[in-house]
């Protein structure tokens, strides 16, 4: 709670907290924390209009790690109450935070909701592929094979990949990112906050303590530039460490990984990224570029804007005001049906 | 058009309208309703629609019933037995006859009353033939080929399906000559109903008109009936439980100056409310229809959390669902308003049927300590009344409420008199003000030990609630063991408190007796229909209704010691007599106790009581 | 209940029951539960392994209208029992039946799971595009815009499309079929009864009571043949009254409808339907395909083979029990961690 | 080594271990007990988690604890106070020194003695040299340091940080000494412990004989303690509540015939019976992680329909999610068992805690009538028990059956006797043959009520269930008002029938007395150990811990009526009290409550005891 007097210009100051932070040291979730309060300050204009909500979880602490409005909720309902408050109040600057369980194991319902209403939240995913705060069992997203708590011979069960989903859902906006990159965060949070309508951007976030270097291959240092593409609208497809490979459309409408000078092959024939397209098909592709045969796809994938549910219903609302004649409870009690003896 | 016929006056009279799904019963019996009103009688309706949406047509599961009670009285219950039964098919005619008085009207379609619709309705043998109707009187209108006749007579080129659903008021044709009504009435009521068809309006007149004729020109119907209109004043509206729900929530938005926003997820029988509120956006009410019964009430947590007077309605099998999440809205101690229709449980049990099976639901069923407040409804009307009481007292003591009626008040109608909204207590929520310094999040009210209401968006305020527990004052997480303790008590405390800011418990009758009745919620027409007939043969007897169920009014033990025995009347196998015996231990509570998805007869409520003042 | 006697060579009237089926009049369901019957009798070889699981609103109550094993359970949760069901016994044919509003309002985590997780059901969703039990309130694939009861103004929501969600949670069977069509249901639901995996059949299902022609655009005799496509694997996407349009692929990865011999267009160019591709997003495309630029795709749009869930589990009971020498509960008593005294 | 010490005999001891979360006390915690189990002691502890994974290192909030009690004698609880602290930092003493007895021995890592630890631990003073560890036996053991230098002299190429992790062995050797124990069961364990990997079992050994030889050396140990072993025979083995329960549904799945199924969802404290029951795939069971709670409950009621012995397991919140398909079961009258592991509420409350505040939710927390066999277990390895018996009534009475443990004892652990599953009663489901004529769905047993079980795949049984009411004995949906009353009674009166098959109520102490302590489930080792102790002092005190709910036992009146005072002990705010009293009103029920997510203290109970005894 916050009792001090108001400064103007916002800094990232503003949204620390003097608690401690009680994730796990080398938790990925300190990173985050930072850039999202970094970014905060360019988004907003009044601290007082931002809310953090969150469901259970380590990553849905949160709240208690960000000085503004918070509400730590019941494990899976985030989405829920996030969406009352946004369309309750759509003033307010809503952000959510969730772990890949909260959200797609017992928040699945919700999450899937929340997008296709296309409500105006920023939803943080803590994509660590595990139950962190009940102690490692598997999770949606744990890869299948992985040994967990609960899947001693491995999993059995092909998880979910969010940014599939996301579309499946009628999804408006997906990013990427990683815990590891502070500037790619900030960067994807400030078009996440920007985006009119649901913005759902993927953390892969490390667990140090049940599921450490679940995403080395794609975040680790030597790796990563190799591993990973990072899309901008409007721009070629390239990656590498040299920025010497690029993503190509080849036969059969299947995606390929080509080098940039070899076969002739120069920028232009790379694909271009669309992020504003309104068909999500390629989004859903590039959703689902894996390792080893690609790289995986980062930043902003999918950015459609489409009015949001909270401001169709506040013109609703405003325009059966605006056409009544019934306009307090009296006019209701005394309006059509009543009759005096 | 003088009358040949006799005059009976009445005090009252039950009209049961029955028919196929499609006959339009649903709307008769409404239109008879609200020419009543007009006219000045109270009165009390009662619909009972089939489980199946359409089942086939002419069987008996496919029949839809729709009962009205009006007087030259106050009018408690849509009534035990039926004066007259409107029978438009054989299946209507068999699963209501034995509603019927003896020597009750019955007007029948006759023109279905052949041998295969007997089949369908799973009459073996002719009903008009078998002496199964004697002792009543059986008026044989040939309804569909009359209202056929007319309508083709107009030559307005109507097709024989269109025609044919003008039936329904021929049926009121007849009852508005039966009861001495002014069929301009009916005639207003038509204009209006089909002015964007002017083609219909004409034919339903028409029908309407032969109707009338009919009944006065045959001779099956010598007596005609008046209820005369009651001596009061006043505006007045028939309203359904449903309705009148949903408009209380509209009155104490406007009373506490919190926008109103709903959340939920349509179920029988609450569905109404939603449907009321969706439509009441010009009211400035937001609804956001979820995608379950949690997202509703989480979602209107939400709201909550953003200064809205937030509720959810759902029945019984929702209200489960809903249990973590009312926890949440506990230890948050943000305002919101549950609203439970109760069916017929366990699961999905009987949905369409009333019960008040979910009473211990309401009081215990979430985890760890979690106390509520708990009121209930006891007739259509005040609905409005205790929907707007949750609401004050949830915004005001910072908690949530669950506001229990059920199937029987939801669907039913009574008159409710239009009062001013100003005349109404005033609501005043607990907000802080922007910068408040010495705003804490769980600092309380001293008397009432809520704590304070601050919204995002205010500045200089800003704060996290959740739902682990959190400290006392401070309102950070807290894994303190005496403030956890602290925090139970004080959460349940907060709510017995609130027995200091509701009316106390009245008793209808004598203070002191024989025989004190105990009965909450839905019940209340049925009990106090028979203890006032007991009391009027002198006998020693008086009702206690209950409304406010946690914290029970402070008066109850005054009261209950004054009488001789008790007996607690419900619709379960005896959740509220459990409950006052765990309050008060002292008494011996008699019970009676009736789970089959009806309301109380007033009949088999003297009977026991006639048995209860007997025993010695 | 049955007490009848066995007969060999099922047919039909097996699965017929002597009760009344209580749908409306001219409900959708009728036809659909003619040809489950009709399609029953080539899957199964006992009936008694037949087990129907439904959850709450009109189309659940489809166990009572067909003679086998059932389950009316609760409002969403079918996915859940039938999970279990299949789940403990591997054996059984489980069919499901469900609403639009029982699978994808209050269902929809469950059902996204089911998908996700490939157990062997056979999903019938009846896609009526509202809530017909509770009488005619808007369901999660309306389409936006409805006015229904709780949409006096029109809904501000966009509708889920079940086949895009299928897909977003790694389905790897998905079918859509019309009530209206007969043939073409029992083609399909005999395709989906040989799956091994999740199939979702969505069946477009006229509600005569509260959505009354919700399809006609895509079901009604004089436009049906050119509104919709009916797709088999192998074979050129070909539709139209006279069989003389077809689908391409165009520029920029975007589908086309084209005239068979107009341009010089002739069979060959068109599609060739892959309902076997591993990768979905083709079949992501062709569910989307919507009027009037496009017919509607219907039969089986996609269909992978992925060792279902249920399988997977028995294979690790097995080896674990193979390799074991704890077999009863007083070995794992006294397994190690046991002491004398 | 001829010791110069005195060594002093002590009936029995309690030692608590206490780190940072990586300090791995736990683990030395474990292996002290087990080491003190084949020693031939009895024994109980109980692990006390941070709530976060890994707070910040050297917090308060970081301290993980580990709290074991052995004796000489049969012990019932983890004990109170500590005769033994070990204090790897000084959060760990700020935190648990008021729970060591006042003279008790604190055993610290100096090396962690610092001012910036002492900061970290919010201490403003140094503790060691405040005063405030007057009167304490203080033993400062460079712990780390040795530790260090111990790994590095060994030259086996071990880093720091892994070195560092061997510390806990260095404690492990202080307590060999200090009890007298034979240091080669500790070689023993970490050759088992590290057999993978031989150069830590080198390592731990030396840094075990390390510890051990230093406190040899040290003259600040003069004591050393003996507990000397019980006089008893058997196999024992040291479990926790969490696999006891898993395993006692494991034993009834074999003695049914029935195959397990678990379907659940983690959530703590309930988590370790889904762990441990995945892991048991070798004895055939199944599990399956759902998405949610309800999916959980709702793939066991499926499996259940096939035949299985089904289970699901969770705690409160998770409780709440399931009511609505707990009616489910009710209704379709399919055995389940629900294992509920209480933890402090209300919402996320306060999840690592114990509480017993979910009781009423068991009973009462559904829609409708919706009534189910209610038991408890009240100890770690009598968790066992009652979950072989929560499985037996639920297959064999045809109905649900809610098993309540809680975070104590689910986390806590005891010595299990090993007893031969033959020893158990048999269970016997009731499951119909193939092609039996005489089947109906609803069909019932003339004694239990129970109906009978027919699965998928039998031939001639094909059958529907569902959450619609349903007619008795054919099991068709019925909207029958009379049919509905009668399933209403039929359903509560099979629950109550099953008091025919529990064993009577036990007391414990003399069948009348001055004071009848009431108590029920995982509060047993604590009041059983206070009503004892007052027991000796000849005080007319007996004990009466319930495990069977709902139904009770039918003695209990008996009971009931022969004590002067009755005070029932829980941990919430009284819901076993208000249970007690809506069932047996006559009497006067005192009641002593405690709700700070801790168990109670034999001490406070004394305490109360002592004070009701003199109030006369
Ligand atoms: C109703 C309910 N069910 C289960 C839990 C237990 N629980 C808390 S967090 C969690 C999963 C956390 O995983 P995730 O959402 O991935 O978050 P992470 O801890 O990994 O950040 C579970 C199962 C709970 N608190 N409430
Ligand atoms: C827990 C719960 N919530 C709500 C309901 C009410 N309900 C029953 S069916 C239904 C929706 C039905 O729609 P759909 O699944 O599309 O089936 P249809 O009737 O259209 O076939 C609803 C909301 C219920 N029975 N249970
Ligand atoms: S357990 Fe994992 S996710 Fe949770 S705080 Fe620790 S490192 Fe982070
Ligand atoms: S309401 Fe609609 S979906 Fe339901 S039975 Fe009638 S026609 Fe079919
Ligand atoms: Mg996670
Ligand atoms: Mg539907």
């Amino acid at each position: 709670m916050e009792n001090e007097v108001k400064v103007e210009g916002l800094s990232k100051k503003d949204f620390t907290v003097t608690n401690p932070v009680k994730w796990c040291a080398g938790c990925g979730g300190f990173s985050i924390l930072s850039s999202v309060q970094a970014a905060l300050p360019e988004v907003t204009e009044k601290k007082e209009n931002v809310v953090f909500v969150s469901g259970i979880g380590c990553s849905s602490r949160f709240p208690y790690y960000i000085n503004t409005y918070g509400f730590h909720s019941l494990h899976g309902r985030a989405m829920a109450i996030a969406s009352g408050i946004k369309t309750a109040n759509p003033k307010l600057d809503v952000w959510m935070v969730t772990g890949d369980g909260d959200s797609m194991a017992i928040g699945g319902n919700h999450f899937i909701h929340l997008i296709r209403r296309n409500i105006n939240i920023n939803l943080l995913l803590f994509n660590n592929k595990i139950y962190g705060l009940t102690k490692g069992q598997y999770s949606p997203t744990t890869p299948k094979g992985s040994k967990t708590k609960t899947s001693p011979e491995g999993t059995i069960e092909d998880p979910f990949n969010p940014g599939e989903l996301t579309l499946g859902a009628q999804g408006t906006f997906f990013a990427r990112v990683l815990d590891t990159d502070p500037k790619m965060m900030k960067e994807v949070f400030l078009q996440a906050a920007k985006h009119k309508g649901t913005s759902i951007v993927e953390i892969l976030q490390n667990c140090v303590i049940f599921n450490n270097q679940v995403h080395a291959d794609i975040t680790g240092k030597e790796v990563k530039d190799e591993h990973t593409i990072y899309l901008e609208h409007g721009k070629p497809m390239i990656f590498g460490n040299e920025r010497d490979k690029g993503i190509m459309m080849g036969k059969n409408f299947k995606l390929e990984v080509v080098k940039l000078g070899e076969n002739g092959i120069t920028e232009k024939d790379l694909m271009i990224h669309d992020a504003y397209n309104p068909d999500p098909t390629i989004h859903f592709m590039l959703t689902r570029l894996a390792r080893p045969e690609f790289p995986m796809a980062l930043g902003v994938i999918r950015q459609f804007e489409l009015e949001p549910y909270e401001i169709l219903l506040e013109q609703q609302v405003k325009s059966a005001m605006a056409a009544t004649k019934i306009k307090t409870m009296d006019d209701l009690l005394c309006s059509p049906g009543v009759f005096e003896i | 058009m003088t009358k040949q016929t006799k005059v009976i006056e009445l005090e009252e009279v039950v009209v049961k309208f029955a028919g196929d799904s499609g006959d339009g019963m649903q709307l008769t019996g409404t239109q008879f309703s609200d020419s009543s009103a007009m006219f000045g009688n109270d009165l009390s309706t009662f619909p009972d629609y089939p489980s199946e949406i359409r089942a086939p047509q002419g069987t008996i599961a496919g029949v839809s019933g729709f009962q009205v009670h009006i007087g030259h009285k106050e009018i408690a219950t849509p009534g035990d037995l039926a004066d007259v039964l409107v029978a438009m098919n054989p299946a209507a005619l068999k699963k209501y006859l034995t509603s019927v008085k003896i020597g009750g009207t019955i007007i029948i379609d006759i023109d279905n009353f052949d041998n295969k619709s007997y089949k369908k309705a799973e009459y073996s043998d002719d009903p008009l033939s078998d002496g199964s109707l004697n002792g009543y009187t059986i008026v044989k209108a040939p309804i569909s080929s009359l209202t056929l006749a007319t309508v083709n007579d107009m030559n307005l080129g109507i097709d024989n399906k269109t025609a044919d659903k003008t039936k329904n008021q021929f049926v009121m044709g007849m009852l508005y000559w039966l009861f001495n009504r002014n069929m301009n009435d009916g005639i207003e009521f038509l204009k209006k109903k089909f002015s964007k068809k002017p083609v219909l309006v004409d034919a339903n007149i028409e029908v309407l008109k032969a109707g009338y004729n009919y009944a006065e020109t045959i001779e099956a119907m010598t007596t005609t009936f008046m209820v005369s209109p009651l001596d009061r004043k006043g505006k007045f509206r028939n309203i359904t439980g449903n309705v009148a729900t949903a408009w209380g929530l509209i009155a104490a938005s406007e009373r506490s100056g919190r926008p109103l926003f709903l959340g939920s997820y349509p179920i029988t029988p609450a569905t109404e409310i939603l449907q009321e509120l969706s439509a009441r956006k010009h009211m400035g009410v937001k609804t956001f229809q979820a995608e379950d019964e949690i997202a509703g009430i989480c979602s209107a947590i939400g709201a909550s959390y953003t200064g809205h007077l937030a509720a959810t309605s759902t029945s019984g099998p929702g209200l489960a669902l809903k249990s973590e999440a009312i926890g949440l809205a506990v230890i948050t101690e943000l305002p919101l308003v549950v609203v439970n229709v109760q069916r017929g449980g366990p699961a999905t049990g009987l949905p369409t049927k009333p019960e008040q099976a979910d009473l211990l639901q309401a009081l215990y069923g979430r985890n760890g300590e979690s106390p509520c407040i708990v009121i209930a409804a006891s007739t259509p009307a005040n609905c409005y009344d205790y929907a707007y009481m949750a609401a004050k007292l949830s915004v005001e003591h910072m908690t949530p409420v669950i506001l229990l009626t059920d199937g029987y008040l939801a669907n039913g109608s009574e008159l409710m008199q239009v009062r001013p909204v100003s005349e109404f207590p005033e609501i005043k929520p607990r907000i802080v003000k922007d910068n408040d310094t010495e705003y804490k999040p769980y600092l309380r009210d001293a008397e009432t030990l809520a704590r304070s209401w601050a919204m995002p968006g205010q500045e200089g305020l800003r704060h996290r609630v959740g739902g682990l527990e959190k400290s006392n004052i401070t309102g950070e997480v807290s894994h303190d063991p005496f403030n956890h303790e602290d925090m139970v008590v004080i959460r349940e405390e907060k709510v017995q408190r609130v027995a200091d800011y509701i009316p106390e418990q009245t008793v209808i009758g004598e203070d002191k007796g024989e025989l004190l009745v105990v009965g909450w919620g839905g019940t209340y027409g049925a009990l106090i229909s028979a203890v006032q007939d007991l009391q009027k043969e002198g006998r020693k007897i008086s009702l206690c209704q209950f409304n406010y169920i946690k914290p029970l009014p402070k008066n109850v033990d005054k009261i209950f010691s004054r009488f001789d025995k008790i007996v607690v009347c419900e619709l379960n196998l005896g959740q509220f007599k459990q409950y006052l015996q765990s309050q008060y231990p002292k008494y011996d509570y008699l019970q009676f106790n009736k789970v089959q998805g009806l309301p109380f007869l007033i009949s088999e409520l003297k009977e026991k009581f006639y048995q209860i003042l007997e025993e010695k």
